[in-house]
C-alpha cells in the first residue's frame, strides 16, 4: 500500500496550493448557494414579500408623512433588514441540515471556517439583493432618495457585521428543537449595537450630517464587524463539531 | 424647606424589593434541592430493583 | 490495515453506546457490519468518518489517526450516510461539480462523467436532483462519495427506503465499486442484501462487535444463523455477567 | 460530596453576619443625604447588585471559554449556576433602580446606557436559557451554552458603548465622570465605607449562592444521568 508515500505527496499539495484551494472550496459553496437560489429563488422571494410587508405596515403604523419620514426612515429600513434577514439565516441553515448537507461540508477535507465564511457570504449577498431592492421601491414609495455613497457604506457594514454573528447563531438555532422561534431570540439581543450604531448612521447620512457627527458610529460598526467576525471565526468549530 | 426630600416610601420600596427577591431566591434553591434530593432517591431505587 | 479500531469507547453522557469495541479491516475488504436497531452502528459509522469524537480509544484510518489528522482522514473517506447529503435545487452534474471543488479532484469533468456512468446516471445529469426517485438518488450519493476516489468508503443502510429494483441497481453499482479496490464498510440490518454484496461479516451488538466471519469460511446459506448465534452468544455473556 | 462540607457552612454563616452587618450599617450608620433623603440608601445595595449582575456574567464567559477548551462537564454547571445568579441579581439591580429614578428623575424609566444594557443583558441570559431548554443532549447543550455565553458578554460592552454615544444621565458614582448628572452626588468617607463594605457583602454573597447552585447544578446532572441511564 503507498498510502504513506501518497499522503506525504497530499500533505505537500496542500501546503503549496493550500490558499489556492482554500478559496476554490469557499467559491464552491458560495456558488452552490447562489445557484440554488437562483434556481428556486424560494428564500429571495420570502424574504422580499416579507421586507415589503413590513415597510407597508410601517407606513400605517407610523403615518409616514413626509416629515415623520426623514427622522424614521433609517429605523424602518433596518427593522425591515434585521427581520427579513433572520428569515434568510434561518431558511439557509435548515436547508443544509434537513437533507444531511451540513454532514457533507463537514465531511470534506477542507477547514470549517470555509463553510462559516461561506454560508456567511453568501447569506450576505442575500441581504444585500433584499437591500437593493427595497432601496429603490422605498424611494418611489415614500418619495426620499436613498441612493447615497453613505448609505451603501452603512448597510454593507450591517450586513457584513449582522449575517456573521447570524450565521453562527443559525448553526446553533437549527440544531434546537424550537428552531424555528430560536434564531431571532438569539440574534436580536447580541446585534442591539449593530443595529443602534447603523440606524444613526443611516440616519445622519439622510439627513447630510457633518461627517464628524457619524463617524462614531461607523467606527462603532466597524469595531464589531471585526470583532464578532473574528469571535464567530474561532467558536464556529465548536458548534458544529461533535 | 431645602431638607433632605421625602421618600422615605421609596426606600422601604426598594429594600422590601430586595428582600423578597432574594428569599424568593433562595426558597426556590431549598425547593429544587429537595425535589432533586427525592427524585434521585426514587431513581437509585428503581435502578436496584431492575 | 485500511481502518484500526483499538479499544474504542464512546459514552453519550452516562450512556456507554460502544464498550471497547475493536475493529480492523485489510485494503480491498468488504465488511457489512449487522446488528440490531440501537446496536451503534450508526455512533461507530459516524465515529469513523470524523463527524463524531470517540471518548477513549484510537481510530487510525489510512494511517492517519482520528480526530488529530481529520484533514488527512477525510480525504481518504467517501461517506453515505441514510440522508442523501445532495442539494434538491442543483442538478446531478452541479452536485458532483460541488463535492469535487470541496475535494480538490484533479480532472474534475472527467472524473465526474467517469463517475456518472459509474452509478448509471449520464443520461439525467441534469436534471435537478429533487425530481429524482429515491433510487436515483441514492445512486448518486454514491458517486458523490466515491468522487474523490477515496481509500475507504463507509455506508450506514444505503438501502433504506428503496424498492427491489431500485436495490438491485444500487447493488450494481456497489459490486462495481468494490471491485475498484475500495475498502468499503457497511451497516445493514438486511442479512440477504449483505449476503450477496459483503466479502466479511461482523455483528455489531451491545457495543462491540461480537463475531466476525470471512465469507469464504461460511457454510452456504449460513449468515442468518450465524447472526443468530452471535446474538444469543452476546445475550447469555451479558446475563452470565449480570448473575455474577 | 452529598455531606455538606464544613467550609461551605462557615461561609454560610460569614454571609449571614455580613449581611446582617451591612443592612444595620444602611440604615443606622450611613448619614441620611442631603438632597434626595432616605432613598439615597437603596443605592447601596443596589449598586452592589448591579455589580454581582456584571460580574457573574463575567464569570459565564469565562466558564463558557474554559468548558470549549476542557469538555468538562463542571464548567457547564459553573456557566448555568452563575446565569442564573446574574438573572436574579441584575433583575433586583433594574427594580431598585428604577424605583430610586422614580423620585429622582421623575420617571421610572429611562433609556440611559446603564439601565438599557442591563436590560438587554437580560434578555441576552432570557436567551441563553431558551437555547438550553431547546436541546436534550447534554453535551451539545453545553457547547451551544458556551458559544452563546461567549457571544453574549463580549456583545455587553459594545451595547454599552453605542448606547453611551447617546447623552447619559446615569450618575457616575466612581470616577469623575460628567459632573452634570443629575442625581450625582459626593460620598462623605462614612457612605464610600457603608459602599464598598455592601459591595464586598454582595460579592461574598455571591460566591457563597454559587456554591450552592453548584452543588445544585452536580446534583441535577446525577439525576439526569440516572433517567438516561434508566431508559436505557
Amino acid at each position: 500500500m503507498n498510502t504513506s508515500a501518497g499522503a506525504s505527496e497530499k500533505n505537500q499539495a496542500a501546503e503549496t496550493g493550500g490558499a489556492a484551494s482554500y478559496f476554490s472550496a469557499l467559491w464552491a459553496v458560495i456558488w452552490k448557494d447562489l445557484a440554488a437560489e437562483w434556481r428556486s429563488r424560494e428564500l429571495l422571494s420570502a424574504m422580499l414579500v416579507f421586507a415589503l410587508l413590513v415597510i407597508l405596515i410601517f407606513n400605517f403604523a407610523l403615518e409616514l408623512d413626509a416629515l415623520a419620514r426623514n427622522n424614521v426612515t433609517s429605523g424602518v429600513l433596518w427593522v425591515t433588514f434585521a427581520f427579513a434577514g433572520t428569515l434568510g439565516l434561518n431558511r439557509s441553515m435548515a436547508v443544509e441540515k434537513d437533507r444531511g448537507c451540513l454532514d457533507g461540508l463537514l465531511l470534506a477535507p477542507v477547514d470549517r471556517s470555509v463553510i462559516f465564511f461561506g454560508k456567511a457570504i453568501s447569506n450576505l449577498v442575500f441581504m444585500l439583493v433584499v437591500a437593493a431592492i427595497v432601496l429603490p421601491v422605498y424611494s418611489i414609495l415614500y418619495n426620499v432618495n436613498l441612493f447615497r455613497p453613505g448609505l451603501m457604506l452603512v448597510i454593507f457594514l450591517g450586513s457584513t457585521g449582522y449575517v456573521a454573528v447570524g450565521t453562527l447563531l443559525s448553526s446553533m438555532a437549527v440544531q434546537a428543537r424550537t428552531r424555528d422561534i430560536l434564531l431571532p431570540i438569539l440574534l436580536f439581543p447580541v446585534a442591539i449595537p449593530l443595529l443602534v450604531a447603523a440606524v444613526k448612521a443611516s440616519a445622519g447620512f439622510l439627513q447630510a450630517l457633518p461627517i464628524e457627527d457619524i463617524r462614531p458610529w461607523l467606527n462603532l460598526l466597524g469595531v464589531y464587524d471585526v470583532i464578532f467576525i473574528a469571535v464567530a471565526f474561532m467558536v464556529f468549530d465548536f458548534v458544529v463539531e461533535e | 424647606m431645602d431638607g433632605p426630600a421625602n421618600t422615605m416610601v421609596y426606600m422601604i420600596a426598594g429594600y422590601a424589593v430586595i428582600f423578597t427577591v432574594l428569599l424568593v431566591y433562595l426558597i426556590s434553591l431549598v425547593i429544587r434541592w429537595r425535589n432533586l434530593r427525592q427524585e434521585e432517591e426514587i431513581l437509585r431505587e428503581i435502578e436496584k430493583k431492575s | 490495515m485500511m481502518i484500526e479500531v483499538r479499544r474504542l469507547i464512546k459514552r453519550f453522557g452516562p450512556k456507554l453506546v460502544l464498550r471497547n469495541l475493536e475493529f480492523n479491516v485489510a485494503q480491498g475488504e468488504f465488511v457489512a457490519l449487522l446488528g440490531p436497531n440501537g446496536a451503534g452502528k450508526t455512533t461507530f459509522l459516524r465515529i469513523l468518518s470524523s463527524l463524531s469524537r470517540a471518548s477513549l480509544g484510537e481510530v487510525r484510518i489510512a494511517g492517519f489517526s482520528l480526530p488529530h489528522q481529520a484533514a488527512q482522514v477525510r480525504q481518504q473517506l467517501g461517506v453515505v450516510s441514510h440522508l442523501p447529503l445532495l442539494y434538491g435545487e442543483l442538478n446531478a452534474e452541479e452536485n458532483l461539480r460541488f463535492y469535487g471543488k470541496m475535494y480538490a479532484v484533479p480532472a474534475l469533468d472527467r472524473r465526474i462523467n467517469e463517475v456518472l456512468k459509474l452509478v448509471g446516471l449520464s443520461q439525467r445529469r441534469r436534471d435537478l436532483v429533487r425530481t429524482y426517485s429515491r433510487g436515483m438518488q441514492q445512486r448518486l450519493t454514491i458517486g458523490r462519495a466515491v468522487l474523490h476516489n477515496p481509500s475507504v468508503l463507509l455506508m450506514d443502510e444505503p438501502h433504506t427506503g428503496l424498492d427491489q429494483d431500485a436495490c438491485e441497481m444500487l447493488d450494481g453499482v456497489l459490486r462495481e465499486v468494490a471491485a475498484q479496490g475500495h475498502t468499503i464498510v457497511m451497516t445493514s440490518h438486511d442479512l440477504a442484501r449483505a449476503a450477496g454484496l459483503a466479502s466479511r461479516f461482523d455483528v455489531l451488538t451491545r457495543g462491540s462487535i461480537q463475531a466476525s466471519v470471512q465469507r469464504t469460511d461460511l457454510p452456504e446459506d449460513g449468515l442468518l444463523a450465524f447472526y443468530r448465534q452471535a446474538l444469543e452468544s452476546a445475550t447469555a455473556a451479558r446475563v452470565e455477567r449480570s448473575a455474577l | 460530596m452529598d455531606a455538606k462540607p464544613r467550609l461551605l457552612t462557615i461561609l454560610d454563616a460569614v454571609t449571614a453576619l455580613m449581611m446582617t452587618a451591612a443592612t444595620i450599617m444602611v440604615f443606622a450608620y450611613a448619614p441620611m443625604e442631603a438632597v434626595m433623603g432616605p432613598v439615597q440608601k437603596v443605592f447601596y445595595f443596589h449598586v452592589a447588585h448591579s455589580w454581582v449582575g456584571m460580574l457573574s456574567f463575567v464569570v459565564a464567559g469565562i466558564a463558557g471559554i474554559a468548558y470549549l477548551r476542557t469538555k468538562n462537564m463542571k464548567w457547564d454547571i459553573v456557566g448555568l449556576a452563575t446565569v442564573e445568579l446574574g438573572m436574579v441579581f441584575m433583575l433586583v439591580g433594574i427594580v431598585t433602580g428604577s424605583i430610586w429614578a422614580r423620585p429622582i428623575w421623575n420617571t421610572w424609566w429611562t433609556w440611559d446606557p446603564r439601565l438599557t444594557t442591563t436590560t438587554i443583558m437580560e434578555l441576552i441570559y432570557a436567551a441563553y436559557l431558551m437555547l438550553r431548554q431547546g436541546i436534550e443532549d447534554p453535551e451539545r447543550r453545553a457547547r451551544f451554552g458556551a458559544v452563546y455565553a461567549i457571544v453574549g458578554v463580549i456583545s455587553v460592552p459594545l451595547t454599552f458603548f453605542s448606547i453611551r454615544i447617546f447623552r447619559t444621565i446615569h450618575p457616575v458614582v466612581i470616577g469623575s465622570g460628567d459632573a452634570g448628572a443629575e442625581g450625582s452626588f459626593d460620598m462623605t468617607p462614612r457612605m464610600l465605607q457603608v459602599f464598598f463594605f455592601s459591595l464586598i457583602t454582595f460579592t461574598v454573597f455571591y460566591f457563597d449562592l454559587m456554591w450552592h447552585r453548584i452543588r445544585l447544578g452536580s446534583l441535577a446532572q446525577r439525576v439526569e444521568q440516572l433517567k438516561l441511564r434508566l431508559s436505557e
